[in-house]
């Protein structure tokens, strides 16, 4: 494929910001799509050129695939990148781009398709030899069914939406009696949430880490893995805190791990880069959870601990150049912690928060990173994700980053927007978190 | 208590963040405290200034010379700006022209659909912002259509 | 408790940073209290600085309090305050008392010299903002004369 | 020495900033010093606690010795850090912190007075091999003289003044018949500027680099150079940009030069953090030009390619720490460049300007470093240096460095301030500048 020229970002926000600068150093000229309700936002006023696409409501606007496909199409761009989030995962958006001759910077839309469907991606990894967790070959029809499978690999267990995401569909249940009756809630929720009643079941792993991989993968069958993330850290299934490398892991374990993460990616002849979601139990034996197939929020402590430039290798990998490493390449250097600062009241349930920053000060300095979209006299909207700054520190081992973390967000002042950075200085000072002890379970036990 | 203990509970004030301790035990009662060095928080002073921002919005100038009563048909798409049907044929308006509601007054391509936009009253078209072929973002102006005096 | 136990305690608040003991046993009842803003280098005391801080409102607002002819003297140097010119003496100003022009109202110890405040004017102490052995900063509010009715 | 535990920061300005988030991963209690015109300063807010100790001009506040060690005493701190600039390379300052018993970070007050004195500091390398331009043994008293050693290394030659700096009481000399006159200026200007009329004469080289290295020596005898910055590009001696590493050296000649730097800073018994600069002329001979006895400005750029954190190390060495590093350990990652933003006005002839910064964005993200003290907001007073912001760059290379440096700059907003940002552009899309054809000229020939 020839060199990208134009990009249109089908994003917004700090990720729409992050893609903007990447394009500016390969010297591809930007295009913003916004909303009425983010015409001030910066991800605007840094492209080259920038286009409203409809309302603040997303589905008018961010997730209105023929609004922007229009704009795309109009523009003449060469690819759309589409961040993560919105459109990132619409694999009936990356064919549409497929169809109109403009690069998704991502995956085939049919590697987003397969791995979207949690139940096909599992019985996908399962026949590659990647471990999942136990389970039910494929899609469950019955209470019956399930209890057989539930019996073989022991209660609890849990049943998940094939086109779940964010918890919804999801059940634990602790006994045969419960199966019927929840299985029913399941089904009716992932009927509602995503139109697809069906559902499937696996072993409910009650203590587990988080720990994802992330490759890169090039369109000549070279595959990469930059090493692992500790994305324990979550309240109500969201990411609040990363840390890479993961303290838990050991080279040994590391380096299986990555291999499996690389080989689960070759499986389904994955390009562009990609994240592998591990669960990894107390006996450290780790399983399969999902695949993401775009960009992380949580890319940046990636980049830190390996010198890539994510964002530019999505778009050379589209361009069609090969991995410019192999795998004996990527090192890890030091450690890097991401803080997700999030416009939210931590007194009242961590609801989002809108609002407009009357001042601000975020700190900078020695391995301080800030990926951000906000500024002094910015008006927080109220239509999107809470999350308004990533802070990102980077030392030479984990005790430096923890310390400079500590250091960064004592320097944080946004007036008068409630934020949870006190919830964040709470995790960084905890002695539990201080020794590496962190679970699945840790922020709840932290916020009760 | 005796004094090695009271030694110890010293050495613990100092070492830790706590400032003062009161004890009471029958007719034995312990007072310690520490003075606590005064920390100020500073903030930023605050002066309303004007936005960041480069996007400029030509539509929201333009609309101000015009009268109250003026209708802005804005594009409720994003697409392609048509004038006329076909590369031969009249443009669907022009200005002083007198329209009617329902009339058509542009074509916005989107993804290859033509989407007729209709004038949503009657009057005599003042403006017509956009050049012929132009890229339209949503909401931008399109036309404006003043009274028929 | 014996004279040793409390030399033992007199000597710990003196290494820490805790200023203040107060201990009743029975009829026994012991009260140690430390000179916060003692310092010889030897030991690291907390610093006692209630005026060091940006709140630039501090003296501004204070002002307010005061009349428009009142005179606010000034710190012109960064030291320790003394309000008098020993332990023993009588502070050189009290509130209401008549101050001539040239009169000594405090010492500020920088470096060891001891720099003696002279009031620029005639009148009556109407505050004194420092405690004795206060940390001072430059420019710092010290006292407020008032006119003599 | 025991633990550091509160440390006053005799300075202002971003390396105030930068030296108290040091101390605070450190765990290190700080107390700023201000001036009544610095009230507003971010060095102030940031600080544990902070003490005015005088009006805004300098010689009463940051340069007046008895305030702040008065304030130092009264307050008891452990340390003193005195940044660049001020009274960092003043040694009575140090000799008093000696005196009061509080540790001057940085060297002792004998290696300041030795490395103060130019023509001492030029004898002194001589005497230990370093290589010096060829010129005098020591001061010069007559013109007879001077004419003499100028007929032996040849015209034409330079006259500085011994306790010299800022380009005061120097004179380049083409001719015999232009000694006299020459020599009776540089006397009285260095007389006015220094109280000192002593000279020294130097072979003057038409064409150099201007290359130093970054030293950190221990109480124990241990010294490692941190690798070179190229600060070629100056304006009347002001550098304006700096790069880690220099292109023009080669390993052989980087190993050689670091190698004389370490013998160099032996040679004075050298503590703490130090700076040897060096001239390299067209045929890559390097001369001894000066060692300044503090932290650099440009010393980010060495953080971002060595990973050592400079501030830390200076604390840790005054703390009677032993370097955790050896030579062989400090390698170079990648390419930094700094810019300077200064508030100055480029259509003024760089005009310092002061005045209220009204909107602020500065860059953030992948391999972008601001160290910085201004705010949305703050009102820039009129006394002091006119550098308002460091904006520093990482790439894997020089290019990217590049691009990423000109991505930067181009995000810059500083309303209604006037900067020097065009010229930084001006000096990174130069042709000559990307391919590294730089020398102490290259600035002024951009400028006219």
């Amino acid at each position: 494929m020839a060199q990208i020229k134009r990009i249109l970002i089908a994003n917004r926000g700090e990720i729409a910001v992050r893609i903007i600068r990447g394009c500016k150093e390969l010297g591809i000229e930007t295009i913003s799509i916004y909303s009425t309700a983010d015409k001030e936002s910066l991800h605007v006023a840094l492209a080259d050129y920038s286009i409203c696409v409809g309302p603040g409501a997303v589905q008018d606007s961010y997730l209105n695939l023929e609004r922007i496909m229009s704009a795309a199409v109009a523009l003449a761009v060469d690819a759309i990148h589409p961040g993560y989030g919105f459109l990132s995962e619409n694999s009936k958006f990356a064919q549409m781009c497929e169809e109109c001759n403009i690069a998704f910077i991502g995956p085939a839309s049919n590697s987003i398709k397969l791995m979207g469907n949690k139940s096909t991606a599992r019985e996908i990894m399962a026949a590659n030899n990647v471990p999942v967790i136990p389970g039910s070959d494929g899609i469950v029809e019955t209470p019956e069914e399930a209890n057989k499978i539930a019996e073989i690999i022991g209660f609890p267990v849990i049943v998940k939406a094939s086109l779940g995401g964010g918890g919804k569909g999801m059940r634990i249940i602790n006994s045969s009696d419960e199966m019927e009756k929840f299985i029913d809630q399941a089904r009716a929720e992932a009927s509602n949430a995503f139109g697809d009643a069906s559902i499937y079941i696996e072993k409910y792993i009650t203590t587990s880490k988080h720990i994802e991989f992330q490759i890169l993968a090039d369109k000549y069958g070279n595959v990469v893995h930059l090493n692992d993330r500790e994305c324990s850290i979550q309240r109500n299934n969201q990411k609040v805190l990363e840390e890479a490398p993961a303290s838990c892991l050991d080279d040994e374990l590391r380096a299986r791990m990555g291999h499996t993460a690389v080989e689960a990616a070759k499986a389904i002849g994955y390009i562009n880069a990609g994240t592998i979601e591990f669960l990894v139990d107390e006996n450290n034996n780790f399983y399969f959870m999902e695949m993401n197939t775009r960009i992380q929020v949580e890319h940046p402590i990636t980049e830190m601990i390996t010198g890539v430039d994510l964002i530019k290798q999505q778009i050379k990998i589209a361009e069609g150049e090969h991995l410019p490493f192999i795998q004996e390449d990527i090192k890890i250097h030091g450690h890097a912690i991401e803080c997700r600062i999030n416009a939210e009241d931590p007194d009242n349930n961590f609801t989002p928060c809108a609002g407009l920053i009357k001042e601000l000060h975020l700190p900078g300095g020695k391995g301080v990173r800030i990926d951000s979209h906000i500024y002094q006299n910015y008006k927080i909207p109220l239509y999107y994700d809470s999350m308004i700054c990533k802070l990102i520190t980077w030392g030479d081992n984990r005790e430096e980053a923890i310390s400079k973390m500590n250091m960064a967000l004592s320097e944080v002042i946004i007036e008068d927007i409630k934020t949870n950075v006190s919830l964040l200085q709470k995790i960084i000072e905890h002695p539990d978190f201080l020794v590496g002890n962190i679970d699945t379970k840790f922020l709840n036990k932290i916020i009760r | 208590m005796n004094i090695n203990e009271i030694l110890v509970l010293i050495d613990k004030l100092n070492e830790t963040s706590i400032n003062e301790l009161n004890l009471t035990d029958n007719s034995f009662s312990l007072h310690i405290s520490k003075n606590i060095a005064n920390t100020s928080v500073s903030h930023v002073p605050e002066i309303v200034t004007p936005k960041l921002t480069i996007e400029k919005s030509t539509n929201d100038q333009t609309i101000e010379t015009f009268n109250e009563k003026d209708i802005i048909v804005k594009s409720p798409l994003v697409g392609i700006y048509y004038e006329a049907a076909s590369v031969d044929a009249k443009p669907f308006v022009s200005i002083g022209q007198k329209v009617n509601a329902g009339d058509v007054v542009c074509i916005i391509e989107a993804m290859k659909i033509f989407n007729e936009i209709k004038s949503p009253c009657s009057g005599i078209v003042k403006k017509i912002f956009p050049s012929n072929l132009e890229v339209i973002e949503y909401d931008q102006s399109l036309i404006v259509i003043g009274e028929d005096i």
